[in-house]
């Protein structure tokens, strides 16, 4: 009969309606800035550079500027320069350091493909949502300093995930430790075979202390960036 | 008007009461003014109140429905944190609408495009004067209140035809067409589906319609011509045309947003546009109160036992649920073609509303009937509506209906 | 379906006249394609779509290939007779030709009726020039109609026949066709300073970044 | 240009109506309505230069380009994986999709297989896509049908439930990048895989709901039944695909026809219609949708353990050999294709997105001839488009 349809619609808007007071269900709407729905971990918004030392980020970057993530950026949102010296790394070998490394978040686009493509597992990507700014054109330009945050926090955003990457720094480390530890006693028996013909040279390590944290070996970071491009006054 | 206040409770009386001390403040020769503009002034406040709440009902009601929250962060500007549930809101949509830039297109034609908002909120305005607020509440007793509600309730879409000539827009153009073939189809239902109340009652007086639909049947139903056949259909018919003469969903051609963006109205901004949405919902609530009045017994209580609630308060109530069931309606249907539109006012109520009156006037000439011819009475009235509903209606549907469909499994 | 090869030989045995090569493709893909000569090219696709034995008619997908000119370097042995009497020195002589290049029309055929595909078949250009033409083949199959103007909008090939031939995507006024290799994006395309394209410039320049307010 | 070089307007330059004299004089006047690009209708910056004949459609032109970003130019210069994400954004409501046919593309290109469990989640993953866009083009179309939101909303509650598991399985609700060149880049968790299940379970209750809302309803009945019809023979040749082209009566499914994927593993039907019309393409969205849910509840049973990537595939320095595919795959819209062109080296040489939104416009016109302006507007809906993939 003409009308049921209507009738039938109108009962289920009904429905809805009763519905939203007391089925969650129905009623998905959250009061965004007092409640929140949480974010699942692989959320992803931009990048960051994962230091290991919150006291000391520009010294602990994990960031060996290989410039992949520059090259492999679909928007080419990347900027990085490479430091002339180098200072040991997470797993301890002398590694070249970003003197500058600037993300324009403006044209960023979240994609995620730098954190995938990076060896180092140095750029990862943040959950910070919430950004605004008043200028397009400078401050939503990041620079390292604005991008470092320590390891902590990473842990604190993607919990998994950060444990398998901290789980594999550790194999490499270790590996490059027994390695060290390997070329140490080689040398060491190349240093005392030489020494039972000539007892002259001391052994010495092929590099620098593996166990040594890399936050105490590295220069402050003031000092060995070029003053140009040196934020922190 | 009958000036003199009747027994009842204090409440009852109590608006006619607080008015004539306040008439008598004033010098003789100048009390009739008084009078009329202190009905005036009540109505503007009263109404313009529940417009504003009419507003935000709607959008908390819509939000409801669409399984939304609705406005609920409109508090008071001078406490930090309040929400009032967003009761505010329409009073901060009203400041954004008088502090926005009013902007007129260039080509437009300057008067018309001013003086449409104007019209159309005067002439919504008008059809308040007849309707029967309470037991002795109305603004002007007149003996052909109906026709003269028609004349200005159809009037508002001259207004709106004047907006959309007047903008020089295309879809203004558009909307103003749709919006006069819309009037043209739609008073001749709702016209029709109200003679039968005049029939019945014999009166065109609104207040005589309203005192009739007193009493009860054995006492608890009441006599309201919605609980007759031939006033449920009627009532039926005036809904559909009520919501095509309010320009309410689905029925809002001329503001169709999704053809017309926005119809008249794209043209217009800052107060003008509120002054439109205004009349929207004066019309809304008069036609409203026309069908409460007509149709679901005015101001009468619907129990004896609660007629201690004042008159007015009945109305009101009466009048928000109208309101509701429109709101509902525009939550729920979509929006009818303009052919589709006229087809259904010509091809099936206009005759359905003519079968009505016949209904009607059978229901009248049989009122002394009684014991099992009563029921008679009843089965030949209702099968006079179901009847010509289904067979029109079959028409109308011209074949259309839910279609099978097969399916291929490579 | 009959394999390609055949199909260019019922081809060359119905249109006598026409060139119609076998064009390989070395991935794995190996979905070879048919080049046709443009002047009979739509009678073979109007054959292809009515053939009761291939049936193509629906034409998935039309697209425009550029290929610019190439420096081709060619080394030739050649033996210089020695002056001195003794035997013949061989010289590698390098020469470089112009391989003139040309724009490419590719069309990815479909039987709906029968199920199978794809047929591919391309149109080359003479050159690469601006008024370059190649038959429409939109009468054939309407669902070229926006992607041959799309074509022409970005690949600058004009299509003959074609009955509605106007820029799809760029607007009427714009002179190039962006989509060839050669193409250079005018200085002025954006006349806001926005950090998009030039951002490494740009992050050179500002830096250093502005202080970040606790 | 329409609407620009006719007779000088009686109403002056700005707004006034371009009124056209015809020579009939018992014909009236036309009058030119250039619908959007800003207009709530035309599912972004779309234009329909449109002739009317009082409310009558006479000729109408669409106009493209308003969001037109070169893609494909941006391709060419860009690595094979760069470009994965950009095929988010071509059809945004259904990356996953857009997704997986690039990725057919390449690894056919290249060579790549893809295990057994990156199949499975793909076609999971292009099914929930499915429903999302399905629901989302249903919401729409009421939209345009002249509801006030409501059915919009309520479908839009469902996406709303699906997007969260994307955001939760790729990182993001809508720009999904999920899927690589040789599987997928994230391995759902068991968590993940229940919650999907629990959600598709749900859905058909949802479709029984939104159904008896509107599918019944005489009005919409009314407005849908013998508007804008679409007779199979234009639409093959027009190289109509997808939804519109089963709802003209053509059984043509990629999912069936080439099998990509591990589609010829599962059970699902194609629902076909009669008439071609409004409210048959609005029912191949609803009963596509029941079947989707039945194959994701395959899915869901059937789904293996295993490695979701292919050994072979590299992640950086990714350089396919010289030749040329076309991938092309069922998406909610159409047919989905790339033409990729390999010279060896890191970028693609050729790029090329075959739109399944643009070309099923092409009939838009002929549709459209003889209805009005309300009519136009449900058509244009009942087609589905994505702008960003018409565009480009």
């Amino acid at each position: 009969m003409l009308g049921s349809g209507i009738l039938k619609g109108l009962a289920v808007t009904a429905k809805n309606f009763v519905g939203s007071y007391h089925d969650p269900a129905r009623m998905v709407t959250v009061q965004y800035p007092e409640e929140r729905s949480k974010l699942p971990e692989n959320y992803r918004s931009f990048p960051l550079l994962v230091c290991e030392d919150a006291a000391d980020p520009m010294g602990t970057l994990r960031c060996v500027a290989c410039q992949i993530c520059e090259k492999e950026c679909p928007p080419q949102c990347i900027y990085i320069e490479k430091s002339k010296d180098k200072k040991p790394d997470a797993t301890g070998k002398p590694q070249l350091y970003p003197t500058v490394f600037a993300i324009d978040t403006s044209v960023c686009m979240g994609c995620g493909i730098c954190a995938e493509v990076c060896p180092f597992d140095s750029i990862k990507m943040d959950q910070v949502f919430e950004v605004a700014a008043t200028d397009r054109f400078t401050e939503l330009l990041l620079n390292r300093e604005q991008l470092a945050k320590p390891n902590s926090y990473y842990h604190s955003i993607h919990p998994t995930e950060a444990a398998e990457v901290d789980a594999r720094l550790a194999a490499a480390r270790l590996a490059a430790e027994e390695k060290a530890k390997a070329a140490a006693a080689a040398a060491a028996a190349k240093a005392a075979a030489a020494a039972t013909a000539k007892p002259a040279a001391p052994a010495q390590p092929p590099s620098a202390p593996p166990t040594a944290s890399a936050s105490s070996t590295a220069p402050a970071p003031g000092a060995e960036a070029p003053k140009s491009y040196s934020r922190v006054s | 008007m009958s000036v003199t206040a009747e027994a009842g409770t204090f409440l009852e009386r109590a608006p006619l009461v607080l008015r004539d001390a306040v008439v008598q403040w004033f010098p003789a020769p100048l009390q009739w003014l008084a009078h009329h503009l202190i009905t005036i002034v009540a109505i503007l406040a009263v109404f313009g109140v529940f417009f504003a709440f009419t507003t935000v009902a709607e959008r908390k009601l819509l939000g409801r429905l669409q399984n939304r929250l609705g406005p609920n962060r409109a508090g008071l500007p001078w406490i930090k944190g309040s929400k009032l549930f967003g009761l505010t809101q329409p009073f901060a949509d009203a400041v954004k609408a008088l502090t926005k830039e009013d902007i007129v297109p260039a080509a437009a034609d300057k008067l018309l495009h001013f003086l449409a908002p104007v019209l159309v909120v005067a002439f919504s305005l008008m059809t308040f004067a007849v309707l029967p607020f309470g037991r002795n509440l109305i603004p002007v007793e007149l003996d052909a209140a109906l026709l003269y509600f028609f004349a200005a309730g159809s009037a508002t879409e001259l207004a709106i035809f004047m907006a959309g000539w007047a903008s020089r827009n295309k879809y203004s153009l558009l909307a103003a067409m749709r919006a006069l073939a819309q009037v043209i189809s739609y008073e001749l239902p709702l016209m029709l589906s109200v003679v039968p109340v005049v029939l019945v009652v014999g009166s065109l007086s609104t207040s005589e319609i309203a005192l009739a639909q007193g009493g009860w049947t054995f006492g608890f139903l009441p006599h309201w011509h919605v609980f007759t056949p031939w006033g449920f259909f009627g009532f039926l018919l005036f809904l559909v045309a009520a919501l095509a003469e309010s320009n309410r969903a689905p029925f809002d051609l001329p503001e169709a947003e999704s053809e017309l963006i926005a119809g008249h109205l794209t043209e217009y901004s800052g107060f003008k546009y509120a002054l439109f949405f205004m009349a929207e919902y004066f019309g809304l609530t008069a036609l409203s109160g026309l069908g409460v009045t007509l149709f679901l017994g005015g101001w009468q209580a619907p129990f004896a036992f609660l007629e201690f609630i004042p008159s007015y308060a009945w109305f009101m109530l009466k009048l928000i649920g109208m309101i509701g069931f429109f709101i509902w309606a525009r939550g729920t249907l979509l929006r009818l073609r303009i052919d589709q539109l006229t087809r259904l006012a010509w091809q099936f109520m206009v005759p359905l509303a003519l079968i009505n009156l016949g209904n009607a006037a059978f229901w009248a000439l049989t009122s002394g009937w009684s014991g099992p011819l009563q029921f008679v009475r009843w089965g030949v009235s209702i099968a006079l509506v179901v009847g010509p509903f289904i067979l029109l209606g079959r028409g109308l549907n011209g074949g259309r209906g839910p279609r099978t469909y097969r399916y291929a499994t490579s | 379906m009959e394999s390609l090869e055949q199909i260019r030989d019922r081809l060359l045995a119905r249109f006598p006249g026409a060139s119609i090569t076998l064009v390989t493709n070395p991935g794995p893909a190996a979905e070879h394609s048919l080049l046709l000569s443009a002047e009979h090219a739509r009678k073979i696709a109007m054959f292809l779509r009515d053939d009761a034995a291939l049936q193509l008619d629906y034409c998935s997908n039309a697209t425009g290939i550029d290929w610019p000119d190439k420096e081709v370097v060619e080394t030739k042995k050649v033996a210089v007779p020695d002056p001195a009497g003794g035997p013949d020195k061989v010289v590698e002589e390098k020469t470089t030709r112009l391989e003139p290049g040309y724009l490419e029309s590719v069309y990815h055929l479909y039987s709906m009726a029968l199920r199978h595909g794809p047929v591919v078949i391309r149109m080359r250009t003479v050159n690469r020039s601006n008024r370059v033409t190649l038959p429409s083949l939109t009468p054939v199959w309407r669902s070229c109609d926006f992607q041959e103007r799309e074509i022409y909008d970005l690949y600058g090939i004009v299509f003959d026949g074609h009955p509605d031939l106007r820029r799809l995507l760029m607007w009427d006024e714009f002179k190039d066709h962006p989509m060839r290799k050669d193409y250079v994006e005018p200085d002025d395309f954006e006349w806001e300073p926005t950090p998009h394209g030039a951002v490494l410039d740009r992050a050179k320049t500002h830096y250093p970044a502005p202080e970040v307010k606790p | 240009m329409i609407g620009t070089g006719s007779a000088p307007s009686p109403f002056g330059q700005l707004s006034g109506p371009t009124v056209r004299k015809v020579k009939d004089p018992f014909h009236g006047d036309l009058l030119e309505v250039s619908m959007g690009p800003q207009h709530p209708s035309t599912h972004g910056v779309f234009r329909m230069d449109v002739t009317l004949d009082g409310e009558v459609i006479v000729k109408l032109k669409p106009v493209f380009g308003y969001l037109h970003r070169n893609h494909e130019k941006i391709a060419e210069n860009t690595s094979y994986l760069g470009s994965m994400p950009y095929t988010d954004r071509l059809d945004y409501l259904s990356s996953m999709s857009t997704n997986w046919a690039y990725a057919l593309a390449v690894e056919k290109l290249a060579g790549l297989t893809v295990p057994d469990r990156a199949q499975y989640l793909r076609i999971i993953l292009a099914e929930l896509t499915r429903l999302v866009n399905h629901v989302c083009l249903v919401g729409f179309l009421f939209n345009d049908l002249g509801t006030s939101f409501t059915p919009l909303l309520y479908a839009f509650r469902e996406r709303e439930k699906i997007i969260d598991l994307f955001e939760a399985l790729s990182g993001s609700r809508m720009m999904c990048n999920y899927q690589r060149f040789g599987g997928c880049r994230v391995d759902p968790t068991p968590e993940w895989l229940a919650a999907a299940s629990r959600l598709v379970d749900n859905f058909p209750s949802f479709l029984d709901e939104y159904e008896s809302m509107l599918t019944g309803n005489e009005i919409m009945l009314a407005r849908t039944q013998g508007v804008g019809r679409l007779d199979p023979k234009h639409a093959i040749n027009a190289g109509i695909t997808g939804p519109v082209l089963r709802a003209s009566g053509v059984n043509y499914d990629l999912r069936k026809v080439d099998g990509y994927g591990f589609y010829p593993r599962f059970d699902f039907r194609i629902p076909l219609g009669d008439h071609g019309d409004t409210y048959d393409r609005y029912m191949m969205r609803i009963l596509e949708m029941r079947e989707s849910v039945k194959i994701l509840q395959q899915a869901f049973r059937e789904l293996p353990a295993g490695p979701i990537m292919d050994p072979k595939a590299k992640l950086r320095g990714f350089r396919p050999k010289p030749g040329e595919a076309y991938g092309r795959l069922e998406s909610p819209k159409g047919e989905l294709g790339f033409y990729l062109l390999s010279d060896g080296s890191p970028n693609p040489y050729r790029y090329r997105v075959r739109p399944p939104s643009l070309i099923n416009l092409t009939l838009l016109e002929e549709m459209c001839l003889g209805h009005t302006v309300a009519d136009a507007v449900v058509i244009l809906g009942s087609i589905d488009i994505v702008l960003g993939e018409v565009d480009r």
